[in-house]
């Protein structure tokens, strides 16, 4: 209720004031909680890149410094105001700040979430709050898949492309491939992508073998005895999902022993340990980026904009979940810009960007999104393999591959699991 | 006085720590209503024996019988249950609650209403310190409120493990006669541990010697005390004897 | 084949790394009789110390080899600070309490220092690999292992080889095993507890802390290393016996080969959680492998 | 006889006020959380919590700590998760008396076991069942994995018209909460409940008085589990969602921080204690966003320190004085 007030209030002044001309300083700006990790094992990889990449999009928008189609101040005029929340603690930690948020900080949206267990908890609840709720990064398909929702949206790919890409990247590149093995954590992540990238690959290449599953625990540290049993079991290919602090001790444990040398490893989120030099990536290490998102994102005045103002501002390149934040951001912006078009120009309500984003197709510093999946409340996006190559100290890519979203994500109403078990058609 | 019966039958008890007998050979029987002192040198298995009575420890031979039911390696608390309780040489106590709880928490076990705990402390002249905590009690208060705890089943049989150790010699007898009254009163058959042979002989109607792990003698108070073995192996010449043992005891009482 | 020779190294070295972060546990609850739930966060700084000493010595461009005096320098000096400021600062203050509100305490202590390493440290990982490269490698077959193995496996048997010397032959050895088996008589006799309480923490998170600096080259240094440390720590000295040395190791020994022997045969068999053998050893054994039984006194 | 005398009134006087103060308080608190709406979610969380940690009052009261308590908290949210799933189940009455029974059943299995231990061994094996549980669940893609599932409002049969509102569920989990309390009350005043603080301080002496210390802790174990399951299903409804985290060991620390910062003293001590900790971590992660474990960790050390009693020691000077006053 008193939202609802408060939304039309905010509405009529950010009317009054369209029809005065310039954003003044003393408008009341549309809030947005801004929810990532800032500790825990998601921090370091996901949730400092995106939270950097939310304040370069509030410094930028509020400028008005962004490129066409987003050239106006913060949403359709009106500046913005992040609130920032740390992701961990749990779904219980998340759903009560989620409402404390809505309830006494008087958010108008929340925008966040890399935790697919935070995404499917939240929701139901943005359901209840009726609150505007973009996710940015979880990858489970089931938010839309096993649910209908109608205040959530979530203007990124869901993690179904990944794997199947992954898999289809490796039929491609080693064409003559008889084995396979792979190593992710065990909680929902590391299951889920293994099972889907097993699928895909069973489908595409039905004669292929497993030679190991290694299911460490989450943040197990130690992995000598797994690298010891991949490589003798020598398989052609090895697939990862691991992220973050595993990912890198991963490495640092394989690269004296060879491993990654000998046996093309897949890492669907090694994106996010090409920056910063820390550890050397070995050549034919097959490299994702949940998307065309970071180094594979395509170049555009958008891009150009995104990477120089991030650069600027937290002197360092942005990364994926970066890219994400920005199109989230960017998502939301189109789709607020869109109904207080077909508003007649005064701020829309909460319905009628809702009505404005649902099928909504934007662009983004990744390319172009469409919100086709979910009765349009999920996008789906091409999904980007490359291989890593070391050039005179400088890590590059090359035989990079671009698979539409067509051909690695299920079409509407096919669950993710059903569509790769039944062989990936359309 | 009627025939004796007998209530309390130990045969042939043993009992070995290692390469050590706390109990050899103890074969003895206690009457109903009787109040028998147990002396004899650290070691000689007084408290082995109170212990295995009481089920804290399990013979490893032998049989015990009590009021005609075999008891023998039967836990603490069944054996508590059938009527034997007792008190032990370093009390006992629930130090964290007032001497008044102490005695409720017991009411509360053995099934009697709570109101009963003011008689009980009444009884052994404990009222004064109903409310302060257990743990910060003076020592012989601390005995007697072991002892009252023993009592609150209605004990059948009462087992003192040395009541008056660690008591100034100058209460000591204040707080037998206190104890004694109470025993005699509730016509409980006891027992009890006692290093000071002028307590077991005011106290006592029959006394048993202990020595290494064996009932050395057993009658009359005067009796043993004069008993050849007994003055030898036990008490040592009369006076000089009895004084080293005892201070040998607080000393025990001081780090366990 | 390769995999039996593979799965038993893998264990063996799995094992001495589990020694080595377990070590100081067993010898804090041995002689102050307090599990510290802390332990992983000693373990964590000595880690974040070592990434910073040895990541500053090589953007110095200074030769490489001494980063692994550096390692150990961190790990004492991290320990022997963290040590200190934790025993004197606050432990000291609750000797007097139960075992269990002392297993709180240092509960607290894990949750504050937690935070005090993000505080300092950020959250983003650090990387100091070079090391565990900088000493070659051996091979069985295909399998390759860098010898930094043998420096792990050097500083578990040189801890508790040394301390159970210490123990067994030195004067302070001997006082300190009154003090473990009676606190009482060791004050009566006028042992001075207190200091060799504080000598026994401090040498306890200085093993914790070198354990994390041993340990940084070979992963990603960030703040909940010391979680995972600690959990395992904690069930391999359960298993021993906590407080036991040779416990410890054994603990370690069978952690170590059972998690090596399941990720290579039955890496389908889910490898059986770590508590659930702990559990098995305490229902079975009730006061773990080696531990002393505690004489009760009535 | 004086003394004896006025004893003998306060323990007269003590009985029949367990019923009334439990019924005041919960009124207190229904009508603070309709009052203060935007607080309502926060206070029903923090009761959902203060169950399970009233469940570790009573094992406090017997010296046992529990790092396990995250066990029956699961156990009773994933009860009712499945129930609803899988049996159909939407009516608030059933599914929260089967979270309680499924969680009790489950600590009296693991009761008979655990009865055998004291001590560090105690918490140490109950913190293993806990991460045992949360191991299962995590593997179990049938139930969600690591992710959990979502659970749906329930409905009640007194009330018709379908899911309840936010504000009914408050008042029902005020309304549980308030017979919990009145129930532990008169729980802590019969002989098995007052053998607490006696085996705490000497188990021997209770065996010694005919009680079997064994069973003793069973029951307190048993029934501790069913409060937690209580409050692990009113949790699952208020959150919504539910996965492994329930059973992990911190959730279990998080309990016991709450019922030392509340007290063991009463059955009242861990609801207070539950509000605070809310209310310590709200004002944290407002004021100290990145530093609120060592808030939590330092007002830990503070309470064991300067207030062994915990803060109802604190609320109960207050009270007299007051009535003192008054």
């Amino acid at each position: 209720m008193s939202y609802q007030i408060k939304i039309v209030s905010a509405a009529v002044a950010t009317a009054l004031l369209a029809l005065g001309g310039t954003a003044q300083a003393d408008e009341k700006p549309v809030k947005v909680g801004i929810v990532t990790f800032m500790s825990g094992a998601a921090a370091g990889p996901f949730g400092v890149p995106a939270r950097h990449g939310a304040e370069v999009l509030l410094e930028e928008l509020n400028a008005g410094k962004v490129p066409a189609p987003y050239d106006s101040v913060g949403f359709g005029g009106t500046p913005l105001e992040f609130v920032y929340i740390d992701e961990s603690g749990g779904t219980s930690q998340q759903v009560t700040e989620f409402r404390n948020m809505v309830d006494r900080a008087g958010v108008d949206m929340v925008i966040g979430y890399t935790s697919s267990g935070n995404c499917l908890a939240i929701a139901p609840v943005a359901e209840e709050l009726k609150t505007l709720t973009m996710f940015y990064d979880c990858g489970t398909p089931r938010i839309f898949e096993d649910d209908e929702h109608h205040y959530v949206f979530r203007p990124v790919a869901h993690g179904t492309m990944d794997n199947v890409g992954a898999a289809m990247y490796a039929v491609d590149q080693k064409p003559d491939m008889k084995t396979y093995a792979g190593i992710n954590q065990n909680y929902a992540w590391g299951q889920d992508s293994w099972r889907d990238f097993e699928g895909a690959l069973k489908q595409l290449k039905p004669d292929v073998k497993l030679t190991t599953s290694q299911m460490p625990k989450l943040g197990a540290g130690q992995y000598n005895a797994e690298i010891s049993a991949i490589m003798a079991s020598n398989p052609d290919i090895l697939h990862s999902s691991f992220y973050g602090g595993d990912l890198e001790g991963l490495i640092v444990q394989a690269q004296p022993r060879g491993m990654m040398e000998h046996v093309p490893t897949i890492l669907t989120t090694g994106e996010t340990i090409t920056h910063d030099n820390k550890i050397k990536i070995p050549d034919g290490t097959i490299i994702g980026a949940r998307g065309p998102h970071g180094v594979f994102a395509p170049d555009s005045e958008l891009n150009t904009w995104f990477r120089n103002a991030y650069q600027d501002q937290i002197k360092g390149d942005p990364w994926y979940p970066s890219y994400k934040m920005a199109q989230t951001i960017l998502g939301t912006k189109a789709a607020y810009e869109k109904a207080k078009a077909d508003n007649g120009g005064q701020a829309p309500n909460t319905e009628q960007i809702i009505a404005a984003f649902e099928g909504l197709t934007f662009v983004a510093p990744s390319g172009e999104v469409k919100m086709a999946l979910g009765n349009g409340h999920q996008a789906v996006q091409e999904v980007v393999y490359g291989t890593a190559r070391n050039v005179d100290g400088k890590l590059t890519f090359e035989n990079v591959k671009r698979y539409p979203s067509e051909v690695v994500t299920p079409p509407e109403g096919v669950k993710s699991e059903d569509w790769i078990k039944n062989g990936m058609k359309h | 006085m009627s025939e004796p019966v007998v209530l309390v039958s130990a045969r042939n008890l043993r009992k070995q720590f290692g390469a050590v007998f706390a109990a050899r050979d103890i074969t003895v029987d206690i009457h109903a209503h009787s109040v028998s002192g147990l002396i004899g040198t650290n070691g000689a298995g007084k408290t082995t024996f109170v212990n295995m009575l009481t089920g804290y420890l399990k013979p490893d031979q032998g049989q015990i019988f009590f009021d005609g039911h075999e008891i023998t390696g039967r836990p603490p608390r069944e054996i508590t249950r059938m009527g034997i309780t007792r008190s032990f040489q370093i009390p006992q106590l629930f130090d964290s609650l007032t001497a008044l709880e102490n005695v409720e928490t017991a009411l509360g076990i053995v099934g009697k209403p709570l109101e009963q705990a003011e008689e009980i402390l009444a009884r052994f002249e404990l009222t004064p310190f109903a409310d302060a905590l257990a743990g910060i009690l003076p020592e012989g208060v601390r005995k007697l409120l072991d002892i009252a705890l023993a009592m609150v089943a209605d004990p059948r049989v009462l087992l003192l493990d040395e009541p008056t150790s660690g008591v100034d010699s100058s209460e000591k007898f204040e707080i037998m006669d206190r104890i004694m009254k109470i025993v005699r009163e509730a016509e409980v058959t006891a027992m009890f541990v006692e290093h000071d042979m002028e307590v077991v002989r005011r106290y006592s109607d029959r006394v048993l010697a202990f020595y290494d792990g064996s009932i050395l003698a057993a009658g009359a108070p005067e009796e043993v005390m004069r008993d050849e073995k007994v003055l030898e192996y036990i008490i040592g010449r009369p006076l000089q004897a009895g004084r080293p043992a005892q201070a040998q005891v607080v000393q025990e009482g001081a780090h366990a | 084949m390769l995999m039996l020779p593979a799965a038993i190294i893998d264990g063996i070295m799995y094992a001495a790394w589990l020694f080595l972060v377990a070590v100081g546990l067993t010898l804090i609850y041995g002689v102050m009789k307090i599990l510290n739930l802390a332990h992983g966060a000693f373990y964590t700084l000595g880690a974040y110390v070592a990434a910073t000493f040895v990541g500053f010595w090589l953007a110095g461009d200074y030769n490489p080899y001494y980063s692994y005096l550096l390692l150990l320098l961190a790990g004492v000096i991290g320990g022997l600070v963290l040590g200190v400021l934790v025993e004197r600062g606050i432990l000291r203050r609750f000797y007097k309490e139960d075992q269990v509100v002392l297993l709180l305490v240092t509960y607290a202590i894990f949750l504050i220092l937690e935070d005090v390493v993000k505080m300092i440290w950020g959250v983003e990982p650090y990387v100091i690999s070079q090391p565990y490269g900088l000493l070659g490698s051996f091979n069985i077959g295909l399998l390759y292992y860098p010898n930094y193995n043998f420096v792990i496996l050097g500083a578990a048997i040189l801890s508790g080889v040394g301390l159970a010397l210490f123990l067994k032959l030195t004067r302070p050895g001997k006082l300190l095993r009154v003090v473990i088996h009676d606190r009482e008589i060791s004050m009566a006799l006028g042992i001075n507890v207190q200091r060799y309480f504080l000598v026994t923490f401090v040498a306890g998170s200085i093993l914790a802390a070198l354990g994390g600096a041993l340990t940084a080259p070979t992963i990603s240094v960030a703040p909940e290393i010391g979680v995972e440390v600690i959990v395992l720590a904690f069930a391999v000295i359960v298993i021993g016996g906590l407080g036991s040395l040779p416990g410890a190791a054994l603990g370690a020994l069978i952690v170590g080969l059972v998690r090596s022997f399941a990720v290579h045969y039955f890496p389908e068999v889910e490898l059986f959680s770590i508590y659930a053998v702990m559990a098995v050893v305490l229902i079975v054994r009730p006061m773990g492998l080696f531990a002393a039984a505690e004489p009760r006194k009535i | 006889m004086k003394s004896s005398s006025t004893m003998h009134a306060r323990q007269r006087a003590r009985r029949p006020q367990h019923a009334l103060i439990a019924l005041v308080v919960t009124l207190i608190l229904i009508a603070l959380g309709i009052g203060l709406s935007t607080w309502q979610f926060v206070v029903v969380v923090a009761l959902s919590k203060g169950l399970a940690a009233l469940g570790l009052v009573l094992l406090l009261r017997c010296g046992l700590v529990s790092f396990g308590q995250g066990l029956y908290y699961c156990a009773g949210a994933y009860a009712v998760g499945m129930a609803m799933s899988h049996l159909g189940i939407r009516d608030l009455v059933p599914l929260l008396l089967l979270a309680t029974v499924s969680a009790a059943v489950i600590a009296a299995l693991l009761g008979v076991l655990l009865s055998r231990y004291r001590d560090i061994f105690f918490a140490i094996l109950t913190l293993a069942f806990t991460m045992i549980l949360y191991g299962l669940l995590i593997r179990n893609p049938v139930l969600g994995g690591s992710d959990g599932f979502n659970v749906q409002s329930p409905t009640f049969f007194l009330l018709a018209d379908g899911a309840l509102s936010r504000r009914t569920m408050f008042i029902i989990t005020a309304v549980v909460v308030g017979v919990s309390i009145w129930a532990v009350q008169r729980f802590l005043a019969t002989p098995m409940g007052r053998l607490g603080p006696a085996m705490k301080d000497n188990e021997i002496r209770v065996e010694y008085l005919g009680a079997s210390a064994r069973r003793n802790i069973f029951w307190n174990y048993t029934l501790a589990g069913a409060l937690a399951g209580l409050g692990g299903g009113l949790t699952s409804f208020s959150i919504g969602h539910i996965d492994p985290d329930l059973a992990f060991w911190t959730t279990s620390g998080e309990f016991l921080f709450i019922a030392i910062l509340g007290g063991t003293r009463n059955a009242y001590a861990p609801f207070l204690g539950a509000i605070a900790l809310e209310l310590i971590r709200s004002l944290a992660f407002q004021y100290v966003p990145n530093s609120w474990q060592i808030v939590i960790g330092v007002s830990m050390l503070v309470i064991i320190i300067f207030l062994p009693g915990g803060l109802i020691s604190i609320a109960r000077l207050w009270l007299r004085s007051a009535a003192r006053g008054a």
